[in-house]
Order: structure tokens, then C-alpha cells, then sequence
């Protein structure tokens, strides 16, 4: 463990049987072989997708619409509560008015009344993307 | 240093069949999580996980989930020693609602009736030559509860957590694939169609003091349920008293997430195909499948059985739902009702066996526990 | 731990001294118990409260309306806060006027000035409810 | 396999008067937190763990705190070594806020004053027959400071960690009840009258600086306050310094809240009637406090005697905030005065002995250790 | 470990080598001393600040500006958005139109591409401080 | 029981130079975060833990990341075993966009040119006698890249941790400092003012299937970067299916931030003067340092060398922010590219070498892990 500089030496790149140049080579060349094949992989990738397409596509963009018509819902919903918010103050001006709007990602939702860690689905993804408050 | 050697040191040249295999049924996990949105919160972190749990380590190298010393057997810890599922029962907890069960004590009942899922396949286990505690644990999965399933198996039969754990998830994944038929084979038309009244009202007193007694009683009948129901009733506590309402927030936020990633990665990862692809795993699936039948059959045959004795009968389609793997299987149960009666609304009456389900599958794990434990 | 078809048989459900059929049974039995113990004691609930109501309604009724009257001021200030941006912003177009209204979440106010455990009571739990956006 | 054994199995066969007990005191717990609002973060968690604790278990099952290898015994493993207790320091820290205490400083000194509960409490429990590193452990309950109490007794006298953490929170929780009477006892109406002037305000960067350097006053005089006081100060320069921002919130919220529901809950779970109900227990529980009042009264009386000196008198009630217990002693303190002068408002001006004593325990913990460790 | 009162007595301060009495009055002094010298450091530090002011007063000055900056776009953005909002919802009552607006505390911002631990540095307290809702 | 006996409790008994000097830098490193913005989520934890690991503990007291059964030892574990690093890669994989990678595949070359620092620097430190393994552990912080540091020094040369961690993340703070001067050298006005094209868009799928096919590539290389590499993907994953969008947020929230802390803080406890300040530690400095220089050439160098072939000409700045320490560098290639042309954003392209890097030095970890494990 305690260094000094007497072992100092080209030497010590060929200790043992073990030759540092040729592995420090070889482990050079192993992250290009790494990398390229990445670089390849993603320039075939759009290719193969195209090939594949036709059978997974239809499911995919069915998330994806489902996943977009809830950005519009809650977009929808942000927009009515901001809207209603507005207006109960402009025209009740008392205090103790209510504002209640439904919220998708609420706690208390039939939909998250799980129990149960698939309960979790509870997409609030959604919300957040759209406040990113965290 | 020559490049024999590195060749050897790569995962390519350990590379076998089976690591093939079981990284395509991880894909297949993944796939099926991003395109069918089957439970992605189990499938995607499984999925990945038995993709890296296939890649061949290197002799000498700490690793997998198995090799001492590695990241991943440290993570793996909570696993094995079966920290993890009551971690996730405390963030179910503090998210589950019970007003559906405490507005209709009644169909609490059915999500006892499923448990008869859980003994036969422990019989059925044990006829095909399984130890006592294997029979156990593989019995497990009938209560369709993937954190239940992995603490018991931890406990009992940890040499058949990984096939068991990737049995009760992938199966509660699939509820929506396997209970219908059975719902369909055991009621009638005019059975899916009666509609139910909606549910009372439940007072915030009611709900506070629910999990107080439920554990109590639950408890002092089956001890070994301590951990996983104390958990679960502590996090409904947090929940409902309002008062801690921060703890519970993170409980079924930032806790329960980083536990599920954690649970889930892992125990992908311990689906190497040289210790994971022998036929007892595969006997397990099958028994498992099997198991969520029964369960099924159980709940929705309990049903009409109550139904002779009950002035207000219940659908007995909710029955099903008595299997726990909340809320997918109440969500079957709306669902298939929907499908004969456009305006029929079952939800939140499933809701009540559902979580009934996850009480009941936690008191049987309990009673195997205490019993089997001994042998 | 290595599994053979050669021990089946039914043999194996009553092997030793334990009867498993009999220990399903009462297995079975106990799920049952246990479950139809809350179902009765949920039936009896409501009964029960009522009988111990006239000592113990009294503070948790109290605590309910602190938490009403908080929710009423959160949404009060909501309602103020959406508005005098509003207001802000039709009347002094300019770009850098300031919003600023009380927060009762804030870190920094006097009751959260908290060096221990216990400061951990903000209650911030009425913020989460109307806003859950984790 | 007959039902005698089965019903050996169960938990009421072995429930005894002692466990009946504690359950009640764990609901009684629960029942102040959620009807009174005394510390429910804390009262919850701990109250629920003793109902779980006291649930006999299984010979043979692990499932108490104290068998190895159950899951509880893993969260254990966060108290009986000390970690929890600095994690929650960090998330405080992170949550605290120095102004008033530095645009005040000569009422930091009110914070030592009330340290004279922890060292006279200690000589009590020795004079009672106590060893020396449990007469010291015992003693800093009078801190007033639950992360504290626990951080010292599971390092110098874990076998009382039980009772000495049940002890510091529940006093924490009745600050509202015990500090008042003492505080009347010892002031005159017009002292309790004194009004203060508004404290200055602080400027960012010694709000940036303080953190660091009192961290180097404090260890460099006691080193066995570095873990303690090392979190406490690291969370605050991550909350005061603004560019960290990110981590000081996930310090004060997800990891505390985590932190707090796991020591909470297993401290409760560690109350198991069997080990609990003792004299030695219910000892403890008095001189816990009497440490309470002698702290409170040394607060208030040193305090008189600083206005002997001072030309502009402070409030001797805002001794009494010296104790720590934040924020619940300040807001005592503002209380009380404000019942003598509506328009007094002493809080702010309270904050400052109250996180000064905070400090000060945490050195009094400190001198213990390395002292007492050694014996 | 087994406690009983056998061994009550006034020598129990004075057993062995160790004086308790002596040794809670050394205590009690270490605190004193501890907060004595927070104290005086407390009183000490604004004269020091000012000495010390020349050098580092400019760059952390600068700081404050950003942060102060950042705080005004911040606010502006949100002054935007609630403005934006409403005169979608005034205008264009169809449900479909979507509010876009910059969000800086946006995870696909290119800032936060970071593939490493200083990608952190997202500097969402910004947002977090206008918005405490942890 | 006497007052010399105190003293000799105090931590100002124990004090020396070295302590002294490493609370300095503790202090510089705090400032610096704080002034100049340098990386404060690294910074300042490290910087107090600085401070807090070189106040002079007593003998006897378990205080420091080094004396068994203390607080920080159980919190430096994550470091010693490398458990934190692969978590903060969970989260970094959770926060990253591959687009640009994905959008401009050649761009990746230059991430693994720029590890010629790593292998360099390794030869480098074999020559002044280091041994195999300590030479590999030193090599890889020319990865720049902290986790990856602390991971390999942690299973090849635990006893160099400490300074491999100091060097790797102090000179990820200073990449601003130590990267335009070699980029001046190294390129030519014109160079410096090539524009190039938009990056196209990426579609979902293709940032789905992009983490699952990317880690068999490099895992199959490497089996070595299985723990990192597997992390980072699965955090990807997590983020781009955005069917598991909780899981993604708490990663990259709540798990981060925990880990983050904890690594930072308990890696500055760990540089006590008594055992830090060594020649052996200034040298892995310097060496550091030259690896950052050498990296960056690299990488600068290699975008020339493309250039000769490709018609559509890149910047070389883009070279420079194959080093990794994202996004630092690929700011600081914006920040240079700008002062030639106001007009020129070259940040986004920059990300792709940048995170590329990221990939690259785990790739070279795992090939050195791999090789120089077995000595
Ligand atoms: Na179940
Ligand atoms: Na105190
Ligand atoms: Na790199």
C-alpha cells in the first residue's frame, strides 16, 4: 500500500506477464467496438423499425393517443380551474366560496382506492409533466 | 495479454441459449407493459431486470444478485430477507381507500372465498412431490398478491423466490387475460346483470379506528401476519388520521417507488437461466396459473352461495374480484358487468372484496408461516 | 431442493405426522374467522360510536372544523393568488412586477423556523390535498 | 395437527395483562395525536408500533424487533446503531431557519441554561442506583430532544433505549401541559408582561457562514457531538447556501418523513410489554419528568438572572423555550404570554433559545458519550 | 442491567475514580462555553463581513442577481401562463386548444439532458420556492 | 476527574496542520460552490464532509467513516461497496435524453476517443509504481466521471478511494477552468466557427428501444459495466416508456438527492488529514488533472481526424464534451464556441459526445475491472 517513487519505470508497463500498453490498446479498441456498434445500431434502427412497423405500430400509437387525448384532458382541466377560479372571485366575492373541479390524480379516486402496488398506476405522469413542480 | 483471453473475459463467450430465452421474455415484459399498459410499474423494472440478470458475469467477478460482495446482492438483501414487501404494503396502505369494505361489511366474505386458491394449490404442490414449505410458498401466488408472495417465499422457501416472485407478478399482470373465462363459465347472463346499491357513506371516525381493530383482530388469530399487515394498516392509519398526513404522502410516494424499483430490478435480476429455467419453475407457472383460477372460481361460487341466503343479492361477478391484485381485478369485474349491462357501475363494489382479498391472502400467509415455518 | 416427479402421490399430503388436508381446512377456517370478525365488528362500528359519541365527538369535531377552516383559507388564497396575478397582469403590463401572497407552506415562516422533529407539523398535508401533485 | 396446537399458534393464546396494557397505551397515543394535535408525526407512529409490539408472537417466528433476522429487527438495526437520529437532524437542519437565533444572540445563552435538566437528572438516576453510562443516557432526556435522547442511549446504554425514546417523545408531545404551570410558578405578571423589540434582519451570507463555523465551535469543545451536529448543520448550510436547494428539500421531506415513520414505528414496536413493564421503566418515566421541569425552571430562572444584568429585559418566559422541543416550547411560551397581553407576541423572539437548546443538548449528548463511553 | 434500589446512596456521585459532581458542573460549563462562543461569534460576524466585504462582496452579489432574475422570470412565466390560460378559455372556448408555455424547470430542457450527477443542478428551488408544495 | 483530562476530550487536544489545511479546503471547496456555482450538488456536501471528517475524533468513540460501528461507517458502506454510485446512474438514466445521440450517431465516436485519457493515465501511473490495480483505479477518474470513479476505485483500490473520489469530482467542478485553454491550442478559428445542422427528431419508440439494445451491446463487451451500464439504462427506460413516468420521477428526485448527500458527504468525511494528506494522494492530483488535459485533447483531436472523411464538417469544440462531465463540458463547448460566433449553438450537439462519455468510461471501468481484478 505505501507508495514511493523507487519502483518508478518503464518496466513496470511489462511486470509479470502482463504487458499494459497492449491491454491499455485492446481496452481502447474494446470502448470503440462498444460505441461504434451502438452508432451502427441506431443508424439501422429507423430502417428496422420501418420493417417492423406494420405489425407493432397500431398498439403503440394507441398508448400514444390515449396518453395524448389525457394531456388534453388535463389541459382541459387546468384551464376550467383556472377559469372557474377566476371567475368565482370576480363575481362572489365573499370568502368562504369553494372551488371544486375534478382531479384526476387524486388520491381519492375509486380508481386508487387500490390496495395493492398495481394501484400505483394511477398515471400521475400526466400532472406532473404539466407542473414539474418536484 | 492476448485477445483469446479478453475474448474470454467478454459476455458474448459465456453467452447460452437459456440467457437468450429469458432476455426475450424480458422484452416480452417490456413490450407487453409499453404497448397493453399490463401493470408497467411490475413489468418494465422485472423486464429490464431479467435482461441484466441474463447478461453471463464473469467467474471472479461480484456481480448478480447471487454473488457475495456485488452491488446487487446488496440490493437484493431486502429480498431475501424480505424487508421490501412490507416497505410496499406501507405505501399501499396509506394509498388504499376501505370505505368500500366498511360500507358493505358483507363482501368482505368473498375475499376469503378466494383464498381457497391459495390451500389447494398447497395440496396440489405437495401431491406433486414439493416440500411442505415449497408446497407453502408456491400456494402463495393463489392470493395473487406479488409483496405477500415474496415475503412468504422469503421465509419459507427462499430457494423458489425467483420463479414464485416472477409467477405472482406476471400473473397479476395477466388478471385481465385469465379471469374472464372463468367469470363467464360460472354466471349467468341474468347473474351479470344485477345491479348493486350504491355504497353508504363512511365517517372519518369509522375510518381511523378501522385499522386499529382490523390489525388487532387479524393479528391475535394469525401472528405471522404481523409484519406484512402492520405495515399495511400503519400506512391506512397515516392516511386517515389527516393528522400525518406528510408521512403518509411520502410513504406512498417517494418510499414505495424507490422499494418498487428496487423489488422489481432485482428480482428480474435473479432470473439467471442457468439456476431459473429448470422444470420445477416451470411446474410452478403452471401451478400458479392454475391457482389464480381456483381463486377465481372461488370468489365468484362464494358469491352464489350468498346470493341463496341474501334478500339483496350481490353479482356475483365481484366475487372474482375477491382475488386481491388491486385494482386490475376489480377493474375485470366492471369490465365484464359493463359488457351485458352498459349502465351497470360494479367498481366500487368490487373494490370491497378486492381489498378484502389482500387482508385474507395476508392472514393465510401467516397461518402457512407459523405452521409450515416449524418443518 | 432438487424436484422430481418421482415423490408423487397422495401419500406425500400425509406424510410424517401432519395432515395437510386437515391443516388446510382450518387454514381455510381461520381466513374465514378472521375476515367474518372484521365484517361483524364493522356491522357493530357505527352502533358502538354512537354509544361512546357524546364524550370523545366533541375534539375530533373540533379538529375536523381547524382542518375545514384550513382548507377554506387555502382556497381562499388560491383564489387571491389567481387573481391578483390576473389583475397584475391586465393592469401594470410591465414585466417585472412581483406576486406575492402569503404562503401558510412556506418554509420560511415563523412556525417552521422548526429546529426539531416536531416542526415537521406544518401541516402541509392541507396543501397536498387541494394541489396532489406527487 | 389438532386444534390445541393450531390455537398455540395463535396470538391470543399467549397475550398477556402487560400486552393488553401497552395496546391501550398505544391507542391512547394514537387518540391524542388525532383528537388533541399533540406531535401526531410522532404519537402516531410510535403509538401504532407499540400496538405491533404487543402482539405476542410465535416462539421460534421472527417477527419482534428484538429476534434476529425478522424484518423488524432490520429497521431496528436504524436505532440500535445510532442512524436514524443524525438523518433526522439532517432533514431538520434543512428545515430551520437560525435568523432570529443570530439576529438575538444573547438569548443562545438561554439554551444552555436549560441543560441543567439533562446534568441534574443524571445525578438523580445515579444517586437512584443507575449506572454511570445509564444515569447519563437517562439524563438526556431533560434535552428535550428525541433524535438526541435516542442517538446517546443506543450508544451508551441501548438496553434502556426503549423506555428512554417512549420517555423523551411523550414528554415532547405534552410540553403544552407540563411547561405552563412551572412557568407561572416562577414568573410575576409584570416579567410575563416584558415586551421585546422585533429582531433584525439577517443577512444571506451569515446565514451561510453561521452553519459552518458554529459546527467547528461545538466539535472542536466536543466531539462526540459530530454526528449529531455534523447532520444538523450540513442540512442547514445544503437549506441556506440556495445553490443546493434541490437536496435540502429532498432532505427535509421524503428522507425525513421516511426517517421518521421507520424510528417511530420501531421505537414503538420495541415496547414489548414482557421487557417493557418494569420498574426500572416506570423510574425512568419520572425522572424523565422531573428533567422536564428542572430544564424549563433553569430556562426561566436564568433568564431573571440576565435581566439582573440587561438594560433591555427580555421575557423570562422565553427561558422556558430553551428546552429545544421545537416549536412546541416556543409556541408554549407565546401562549402563555399572550394570555397575559394580547398583543405580546413573544414567538420569534422564543425561537431562538428553542433551537439554541437544541444545540445545547446535543453538546451535553456529547461531553456524555466521551466521558461516560469509557467506563 | 437488572436495576433495583439496593444501590441508592449519595456515594453512587462519588463511586470509584469519578466525581459526578464535578464532572456535571465541567458539563454544564462546555455548554455554556459552546453557546457562549456561537455568541460572540454571532455578535463579532457583521464587523467581520465588512472587512472581509471588499473582496468577496461583487461575486456573491452577482449570485443574488441571478437567483433574483432567475426569480422575476420565474414569476413572469407563471404571470404568463395564468394570463395565458384565461384568454384561451375567454377566446376559445373549444376544449382542444393546448396552453405551451416554457417551463425552465423542464426535465427535456436541454440543460437537463445531463447524463451525469451535475445535470442536477436543474436549479429547480426556483420553482420550489414559489411553489412549496412538498 | 480533572480539567487536563477534559481537554484531552476536547477536539482542539487534537488538532493538527493537516486538519487544519483540509478544513480550508473544505471551506474553499463550500465557497467556491457558492460564489462561483461550480457543481454545488457535489460541492458542498463534499466540503462539509471535509470539515466534519478532520475534526480530531477520540480514541475509543466510533466518529469517523473509518472506526467501526459508527453512524458515518454505516453511511460511508454505500460508498466502500459501491452501492451508491449505480443508484445515482438510476437517477442520472431517469433525467437523460438520448435524442441527440440518437439524432447524430457519428457524434458517439468522440465519447470514446476522449477515453484515451483513462488508458493514458493508467500507463502513466504504472510508471511512477503504482500497482496494477491502483493504476486502473486512478486511470479511470481521466473518465470524468464521479460515479464511475468511485465504483471502480471501490472494487480494485479501496485503499485510494478517498483521493480517486477528491480528484474526480473536484475536476468535474473545475472543467470550466481546465478545458477552453487545451481547446484554444488544439483548433483553428475557423474550426472553432463551423456550424452545423439541427439534430432531427426522435421518435418515442426509437428512445424506448434505445437503453435495452444499448446495454446488451456494452454488457456484452463489458460485463464489467453491467452494475452502471444497467442502472443508467434502467433509469432511461423508466424516464422514455413514460408508462412508468412515477417510477422515473422519484429516481430522479427523492433517490437522487438521498444518495447524492449521503456519497458526497460521507466521501469528504472520509479525507481525515492523518491518512489523506500523502504524497501518494498529491500525485493522483496531478495525475488527474493531466488525465482531464489528455482526455480533452482526445477528443478535440479525434473530431479533426473525422473531419479528413466527412463532407459535412464537425466543430472540434464538440471533441472536448466527450469527457463526460456532463453537462459542464458540453456548456463549456458552447460558452467557447459562442465567443467566436454569438451565432453559433453548438450545446446541443455537444450533448452527444457528452453523454456518450458517460457510456465510454463505463465501458473502459468494466474492461479494467474485468483485467485487473484478478491481480
Ligand atoms: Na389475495
Ligand atoms: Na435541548
Ligand atoms: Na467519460
Amino acid at each position: 500500500m505505501n507508495f514511493s517513487f523507487d519502483h518508478m519505470g518503464v518496466a513496470n508497463l511489462f511486470a509479470g506477464d502482463f504487458n499494459a500498453v497492449t491491454f491499455s490498446i485492446i481496452g481502447m479498441l474494446l470502448v470503440f467496438v462498444g460505441l461504434t456498434i451502438i452508432s451502427l445500431y441506431i443508424v439501422c434502427l429507423p430502417w428496422l423499425l420501418k420493417r417492423l412497423g406494420k405489425r407493432q405500430a397500431r398498439p403503440t400509437e394507441a398508448v400514444d393517443k390515449v396518453a395524448e387525448q389525457q394531456n388534453i384532458d388535463q389541459e382541459k382541466e387546468i384551464l376550467m380551474a383556472i377559469a372557474t377560479a377566476f371567475y368565482l372571485d370576480q363575481n362572489f366575492p365573499e370568502e368562504n366560496q369553494k372551488i371544486t373541479w375534478k382531479s384526476h390524480g387524486d388520491v381519492e379516486s375509486p380508481w386508487l382506492i387500490s390496495g395493492r402496488v398495481q394501484g400505483m398506476a394511477q398515471r400521475t405522469h400526466v400532472t406532473r409533466r404539466v407542473f414539474p413542480h418536484r | 495479454m492476448d485477445f483469446t483471453s479478453f475474448f474470454n473475459n467478454t459476455g458474448i463467450a459465456h453467452l447460452e441459449w437459456g440467457n437468450l430465452v429469458m432476455i426475450l421474455v424480458g422484452v416480452v415484459f417490456i413490450f407487453l407493459a409499453v404497448t397493453k399498459d399490463y401493470e408497467p410499474l411490475l413489468l418494465v423494472p422485472i423486464g429490464f431486470g431479467i435482461i441484466v440478470g441474463n447478461i453471463p458475469p464473469i467467474a471472479g467477478m461480484p456481480l448478480g444478485v447471487y454473488s457475495e460482495g456485488s452491488v446487487l446482492s446488496y440490493l437484493y438483501f431486502g429480498v431475501t430477507k424480505g424487508i421490501y414487501p412490507p416497505l410496499i404494503f406501507l405505501g399501499i396502505g396509506a394509498m388504499t381507500d376501505f370505505s368500500t369494505m366498511l360500507s358493505n361489511p358483507k363482501l368482505i366474505l368473498l375475499g376469503a372465498a378466494a383464498q381457497i386458491g391459495v390451500f389447494l394449490t398447497f395440496l396440489g404442490s405437495l401431491y406433486l412431490g414439493f416440500s411442505l414449505k415449497q408446497a407453502g410458498a408456491i400456494g402463495i401466488i393463489g392470493g395473487a398478491d406479488g409483496p405477500t408472495a415474496i415475503f412468504l417465499a422469503s421465509m419459507i422457501a427462499p430457494e423458489l423466490l425467483g420463479p414464485i416472485a416472477i409467477a405472482a407478478y406476471s400473473y397479476m399482470a395477466l388478471v385481465p387475460v385469465i379471469q374472464p373465462p372463468v367469470m363467464y363459465l360460472l354466471t349467468t347472463k341474468e347473474e351479470r346483470r344485477i345491479r348493486m346499491k350504491p355504497p353508504r357513506k363512511v365517517s372519518r371516525k369509522e375510518r381511523i379506528i378501522f385499522p386499529i381493530v382490523a390489525f388487532l383482530i387479524c393479528t391475535l388469530i394469525a401472528p405471522g401476519a404481523i409484519t406484512l399487515l402492520g405495515m399495511l394498516f400503519f400506512g391506512n392509519l397515516l392516511k386517515e388520521s389527516t393528522v400525518t398526513d406528510r408521512l403518509a404522502n411520502s410513504a406512498r410516494n417517494a418510499l414505495i417507488d424507490i422499494v418498487t424499483i428496487l423489488l422489481g430490478f432485482t428480482v428480474g435480476a435473479s432470473t439467471q437461466a442457468q439456476t431459473f429455467l429448470t422444470p420445477q419453475s416451470i411446474l410452478i407457472f403452471i401451478l400458479g396459473a392454475l391457482s389464480f383460477v381456483v381463486a377465481t372460481a372461488g370468489g365468484v361460487i362464494f358469491a352464489k352461495i350468498m346470493n341463496l341466503f341474501l334478500k339483496e343479492k350481490i353479482n356475483p361477478l365481484i366475487g372474482a374480484a375477491g382475488v386481491s391484485a388491486v385494482p386490475d381485478s376489480a377493474r375485470v369485474v366492471q369490465a365484464v358487468g359493463q359488457k351485458e349491462d352498459p349502465g351497470n357501475f360494479l367498481l366500487m363494489h368490487a373494490m370491497a372484496p378486492n381489498v378484502a382479498g389482500v387482508i385474507g391472502s395476508a392472514i393465510a400467509a401467516g397461518v402457512l408461516w407459523s405452521v409450515l415455518g416449524k418443518f
